[in-house]
């Protein structure tokens, strides 16, 4: 291939201070922070690095198809990057793996329930599993990082709402929680609109999204069984 | 709701269920787990499914566990109770239009929700069959400490901060704490206590009100109703007394039913009924 | 450099296709091995992970050529090998290595106290605490930045009231201090289990600005006794 060989002579004679290649300045000083890095490096902190006038996301896209076919790979997690080993190698690496957290069965589906659905309360969490969540495993995830308290529903009681974090989409290796897998699938089958009409609810606790404006909470003394919605406490 | 009805089905169903009995109930997940392993049985698109079929299947099985004594817990006697009403709903002709959602709706809806749980639980296999951290994938090594980042010189999780906070408060709480009384109404109670109830009259009286008379403590309402509502099924279904209901949700009444005997309601005799 | 052009030219010449696909797996895999280890590998042990038949030192030596340009470079440390950032780059780093301490058992209650019961002072920590607090807990609370003096209580002694920061918030990734769980969620989440007494509750804090009406702004003077949030040590 001579002509890439003119090229760089070309660009090196033209430049000299840009050094090695030919290659942006900017490339190596993102490599390096990258490389250098323990914990994925926001954009803006990058942005702030590189030399006046250059797009960090330019950059960091460049960055990211030239290490595509590597044994590490340039990863985006929310508006972090990072780099990460080729997940095709993992067997080269599972000496290094840590006593992998078992999660249960029940903590596996609370997870999704939240990360697929969030915000989520755990009343809603409930009614998608149909049973009461046991004690501990909303208590395992938080310990996990994954998820954490987003905010509060607007809604009697007031009841706590759930996402994921961070740390979730960089366990799981997602650019964005609308990367889950089979995200589009569920929407498309309509189950994650999730709360069924009112008056719909099947036993088990329900959510308070089934409780419209014209339905009157139960009265104390009310035999609810448990059929009808339940508020959140 | 026609008992016979209900018995007949039961005998065609025993014998095709009978692999699904031996199952652990321990192995479920709650009742709509032990629902959509029912479901998967028929073998069929959860679309087409047969609600009918299944609210059959589900109650055999909750039958034999009883039967064989196992402890259920109270959300699977709800979902039986209701599935039983469903039942019973879609195989009468609809008495009154009525507002609430007809048997057809509420059958779509539970279908719903089993399709919706199996979804759920086949995006959480793909989940966590991804590429996992410090499993499959790794950050470096032997990272550089880099000028531009301030290492925070503190660390604490939000898991630390809630659990420190809980740990304390109930630290301090447990000083003043008394022994707390049971708080688990067993079906042996509820129905004990019905059988009582509706001994004393042949009026329509709501059910809920059988229970304010015993429940004092009101921590109790939940499992003494959950319970209660079971038994009472049973003694329908065992013919000592009659439930009434005017749509979903409406409070329920129950009465002991006309021309049953006083001595109906003791135990062995309902226990032989059962066993025919 | 000509002798780096050149350097260059040769490797492009002999792999045509280079980057995209056509370059060995062995150079994935020793990318892989070399960014994830922890410490500089042996050649040896580096070999023996490659596929048979493959020369362990022309491989390095080769991902040694690759990278000389970018803003990680392959060194050879003896007979061992690392990735370490170009040292026309070592200005992106920093001598300083801060392990991050693990907050103390009793700071972390006291953190948790004033983030729940803020505005809340030193005699009620204790109160809520049941334990007389050390007189360095405060301090290095203060030192984190997570909570800040407030002002005072109107009362005997006029004692100082310790509410949370804003980095309070950022730090635990909550919007506002309002999101953190109260009694049912924690319940929930089975995080306080057990029997609690009747009347046994979970304030819902917040951490508004205003003074309260039984608080007293802080005066100058308060600001000098070191009480005041230190921006950095």
């Amino acid at each position: 291939m001579p002509s890439v060989a003119k090229k760089l002579v070309i660009v090196r004679s033209d430049e000299p201070q840009s050094e090695q290649g030919g290659r942006p300045e900017e490339l190596r000083l993102l490599e390096a922070l990258l490389f250098a890095a323990s914990e994925p490096l926001d954009e803006a902190m990058l942005g702030r690095q590189l030399p006046a006038g250059v797009d960090v996301r330019d950059a960091l896209a460049r960055l990211k198809a030239e290490y595509a076919t590597r044994g590490v790979n340039l990863v985006r997690i929310g508006k972090k990057w990072t780099f990460r080993t080729a997940s095709d190698l993992s067997w080269l690496l599972t000496k290094k793996t840590v006593e992998a957290r078992k999660l249960s069965r029940a903590a596996i589906e609370t997870l999704a329930i939240i990360a697929y659905h969030q915000p989520v309360t755990r009343a809603e969490i409930e009614e998608i599993r149909g049973v009461v969540a046991s004690v501990g495993t909303l208590d395992v995830l938080l310990k996990t990082g994954w998820i954490r308290p987003r905010g509060r529903r607007k809604a009697p009681g007031r009841p706590i709402t759930y996402g994921t974090t961070e740390t979730f989409l960089s366990h799981f290796g997602l650019e964005e929680v609308g990367d889950l897998p089979g995200l589009d699938e569920l929407k498309g089958a309509g189950l994650l609109e999730g709360h069924l009409p009112p008056g719909f609810a099947v036993p088990i606790p329900s959510d308070d999204g089934a409780l419209r404006d014209d339905e009157d909470p139960l009265e104390p003394g009310d035999l609810d069984l448990g059929l009808a919605p339940r508020r959140e406490e | 709701m026609s008992p016979d009805d209900f018995e007949t089905t039961l005998g065609e169903e025993r014998a095709s269920s009978e692999p699904a009995l031996m199952v652990d109930v321990e192995g479920f997940e709650g009742p709509l787990d032990l629902l959509l392993t029912l479901a998967r049985q028929q073998k069929v698109d959860l679309a087409k499914i047969s609600i009918l079929a299944l609210a059959d299947q589900y109650l055999v099985f909750i039958e034999a566990a009883r039967k064989l004594r196992l402890e259920l817990a109270a959300d699977y006697l709800v979902m039986a109770a209701w599935l039983a009403y469903l039942k019973s709903r879609l195989l009468l002709p609809e008495a009154e239009p009525g507002d609430g959602p007809s048997a057809e709706e509420m059958a779509m809806a539970l279908a719903h929700r089993l399709r919706r749980l199996e979804a759920l639980r086949n995006v959480a296999t793909q989940l966590m069959e991804r590429p996992q951290l410090d499993r499959d994938v790794f950050a470096r090594g032997d990272p550089e400490p880099i000028a531009e980042i301030k290492q925070p010189e503190w660390s604490a999780t939000l898991y630390d901060l809630l659990s420190a906070y809980a740990v304390q408060r109930r630290r301090t709480a447990m000083s003043f704490v008394r022994v707390a009384k049971r708080t688990v109404w067993s079906l042996a109670e509820a129905r004990a206590t019905l059988e009582r109830m509706i001994g004393q009259s042949t009026d329509w009286t709501r059910v809920d009100q059988y229970l304010i008379a015993y429940v004092v403590d009101p921590a109790l309402a939940v499992t003494a109703m959950a319970s209660s509502f079971a038994s009472a099924l049973e003694l329908v279904r065992e013919g000592s007394a009659e439930i009434h209901q005017k749509q979903a949700y409406a409070p329920i009444y129950m009465r002991k039913r006309v021309g049953a005997g006083n001595g109906n309601g003791s135990a062995s005799n309902l226990g032989a009924q059962g066993n025919a």
